[in-house]
């Protein structure tokens, strides 16, 4: 896949922290199969910081290294740190993506936002 | 490393007897035959020639044939050709919703330039109906262009009795038998046809050989002007080696071509069977009898064609797939979506195509791959858990 | 028999190592560019670096670079492309009338459609005027379309002068440089062209591999349309091995043209000295100077071309004219009458081009039969034996 | 030129009866060199026969075949039987001609009976 970076082919080849965490703390998707990409991350938070993220992913190489990168990047942060994550930083972390790549399949930040805005949103609830 | 090719009608190697056919042109024989000296007389011998070859691989007459650069070029030149020339008589044309995009878009252009298209409906099986045609013909339609068989899901269309419909109303019919021709019988004659594209490189001729074949009486007005080569309906200085292998390529096309498929759909047949056996959740596209004999095309429930062809490129196996990320237009194929194919099975779909490279003894490898990629895919696949949780609401089609 | 082509511009052998570099493409490296797996990762690096390699021969852009099929295709597409892009903006097309027929034709076609077509005269050596440019452009003026150089009788245009005019008015510039490139420095940059036509074959490379270079900016509608490749303006999967040729002819062109243009105009000019030496009554067809290097065009007083030609070829010597009798219309050349040439002139018109086989050695021999042809047709002539009785009254144009 | 049949190759390689008849009984000229082809016939008349025939021709190769090829058919013939040629027979003589060279080319027989009329006016006037 020469349109892809090695950073990129590393993470779709070993991609971390897949799955699905039962008892999470926040829930965030996006995507659907029409335009060819899903993403869910689950998130477990302790001392406002994430402490564990997972995801599943339906979707092009780009999609599944965007997820893994996404995945590293969120865990340990605060969730105020998280949220700063943006898709393009995902992006240049990953070494750069095709650029037909950058919309469809790049949303990773996205779902981990929705995840933590969940959790957010429960806690309020809870409070 | 191993490297299994299933995709063959992306490109395949060419037969080396064409190659060494086409060798001598190059340099030895390379004159214009155009030229009213020696240097011309060679070509312009071969050239005859390999305008009979490829005028034998469809039935017709060799002074029907026009020597193109691709089969897309063959698909503008016969509809917009028609069209220009025949705007008076009327500016309705019939097609079908699962052609190439080099007839869709000239189509879609010419809707644009005041002409009226009609793209029939397929079947889930992707065929389009004889009765549908009949009733879309009016007294304005001027051509049906509908393909012989379709490179994707590998549906061959039903085109005695569509040539039939369209012979009795008095519409020239112009089919698109890129994918078909060396593969399945094209019969001007026997069928009807008043117009038929043909690429080289779907029989293992060259890229960029290709031909419209055109009934005498037809009448198109040229796509590109200057010389009166082709008898003035393609200008051009004529590409003589690639006219050349192409012929040689329609000859082996002919002559093989009955043990050839038998033999392909064969092993086509037998990868199919191991396919389903070995791996869970895949779902047929196209017609399982009426398709070209080196045609598969499977979807992978639950997993994203992309990804499934990523990793099986990292085992060795090169397909491909109709899914979104895959086109460079990056929307999945319409040829599934046509057939009615939920979009989830559309965008896991894999066109696995044989060619020469082919091997029985390479399928117990392929399947135990894709088996594993499946697998592994799944494991992370948002819809695969679901339908885990949630059962046979969601189950695939199968 | 001796052969001594004379003719290299109808037609050349290619050179043996652009053979080479073109054959691996036909079956090891035989993927399609745009397949996602491995098998598309060589063709697709080669068809890059083809590319740049055909944009370096004129100083563009990679990105600008159009494979098409011929010289007459990329004609087609420049000037039909832009027309109907720009249709909204004017309907004035400037042209000359030397162009070769895959512009002329075109801008007839244009004609029928609505366009206006100035074609701009040239005087006795070939030459447009800037001049006659700068009156001809209006408002409605949306291409200009002028040659770089002449095939036939093998006159530079003055591009820059030419092209300078044109921007200064706004107007896109079009030139055919297919019987130019490789010969003369084309440089889009320093010219200010906008759009260039090229042909490998004109130097070296395979017939059928040609290119389009459009400057960024300019808006073009495809000629063929269906899939994206050539960035969606021209459809049809990529010839890999005819753009790897093209690339590498160009390469070689790029290289060798200081050299080698420099050693064939000292041949051309010692074949023309000997020619006017040995053989009575001829005339040199365009400009002496300004002309491309391997072209020589003489007009042999009192004889027919093709009668030449055939006593020519029957000595081995291979040669082409732009008498009516050798055209495939049947009328002698649109560049000879335009050039105010009498017609027994344009008919007894001899096209001499060096190619890569050409040697000083061969000289005396073409001069001896040349000379020899020329004495008998003219001993059958009724023109020469009326200039006989009549002297100088009718005497040729020397 | 493969086009052409070898009897008209032999004919263009050995043209007879070239020339131009000083004393001629008979000239007809056909063609210009616009079109590419003129040919000039002259005659001389002996009893009602065409005693000699020479021409002279510019023009492509079927113009100087077919040119020889009538003057060969006329020798000898009486004026009556000369005028019988017609361009389609000498065609047919000459084993063929390409379909582009018949109106252009053919025109020998024209300029056989332009010159046998000359002769025939002249001989009126005469008498
Ligand atoms: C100036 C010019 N333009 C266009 C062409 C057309 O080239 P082709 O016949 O390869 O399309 C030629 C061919 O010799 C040419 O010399
Ligand atoms: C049915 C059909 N038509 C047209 C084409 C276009 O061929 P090309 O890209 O060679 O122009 C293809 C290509 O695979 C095809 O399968």
């Amino acid at each position: 896949m020469p349109q892809y970076s090695d950073k990129v082919m590393e993470h779709f080849t070993n991609p971390r922290n897949i799955g699905e965490i039962s008892e999470a703390d926040g829930t965030g998707e996006v995507g659907n199969p029409v335009c060819g990409d899903m993403m869910k991350f689950t998130i477990t938070v302790k001392d406002n910081r994430i402490e564990d993220v997972k995801y599943l992913t339906f979707g092009c190489g780009a999609a599944i290294a965007v997820s893994s990168m996404v995945s590293e990047m969120a865990k340990g942060k605060t969730l105020e740190e998280a949220l700063q994550i943006t898709n393009k930083q995902v992006a240049e972390e990953l070494g750069g993506l095709p650029g037909n790549k950058m919309h469809c399949s790049n949303l990773g930040a996205d779902a981990l936002h929705k995840a933590i805005e969940d959790y957010m949103a429960k806690e309020k609830a809870q409070s | 490393m191993k490297k299994i090719n299933l995709d063959y009608t992306a490109a395949a190697p060419l037969d080396s007897r064409v190659v060494d056919k086409m060798i001598p042109y190059f340099s030895e024989h390379y004159g214009n035959p155009s030229s009213g000296h020696l240097l011309g007389e060679e070509p312009r011998r071969a050239l005859v020639q390999a305008r009979e070859e490829v005028a034998r691989l469809v039935g017709g007459d060799p002074s029907g044939v026009i020597f193109t650069a691709s089969a897309s070029e063959s698909n503008n030149l016969a509809i917009k050709g028609l069209a220009a020339a025949a705007r008076k008589k009327g500016t309705h044309i019939i097609s079908s919703a699962v052609e190439h995009f080099s007839v869709l878009n000239v189509l879609k252009t010419l809707g644009k330039e005041g002409f009226r298209v009609t793209l029939l409906p397929v079947d889930s099986d992707g065929f389009v109906s004889p009765e549908a045609l009949r009733e879309a013909i009016t007294d304005e339609t001027i051509l049906v262009s509908i393909q012989a068989a379709n490179p994707e899901i590998g549906t061959i269309q039903p085109l005695k009795e569509l040539v039939a419909v369209a012979r009795e109303k008095g519409v020239p019919f112009h089919s698109d038998a890129a994918a078909a021709a060396g593969w399945i019988p094209i019969d001007v004659e026997e069928l009807g046809l008043d117009l038929v594209s043909l690429a080289a490189d779907q029989f293992y001729g060259p890229k960029g050989a290709a031909a419209l074949y055109i009934r005498k009486g037809i009448r198109l007005r040229p796509l590109i002007e200057g010389g009166i080569q082709e008898r003035g309906l393609r200008a051009g200085t004529e590409n003589v080696p690639l006219a050349v292998g192409m012929g040689e390529a329609a000859k082996i096309a002919r002559e093989t071509m009955k043990e050839r498929t038998v033999e392909t759909a064969a092993l086509r047949d037998k990868l199919k069977e191991a396919l389903f056996e070995g791996v869970p959740y895949l779902h047929l596209n196209g017609h399982p009898e009426q398709r070209l004999p080196h045609n598969l095309n499977v979807s992978v429930q639950f997993v994203e064609g992309e990804a499934l062809l990523m990793r099986l490129n990292m085992a060795g196996i090169l397909v491909s797939s109709g899914s979104s990320c895959t086109s460079q237009a990056l929307k999945s194929s319409h040829v599934l979506n046509a057939i009615g194919l939920p979009p989830e099975l559309a965008q896991g779909s894999l066109l696995l195509t044989l060619g020469p490279g082919s091997k029985h003894e390479d399928i117990p490898y392929v399947v135990e791959q894709l088996k594993q990629v499946a697998e592994l895919l799944r494991s992370m696949s948002p819809l695969y858990h679901q339908y885990l949780k949630e059962g046979n609401r969601n189950a695939p089609v199968q």
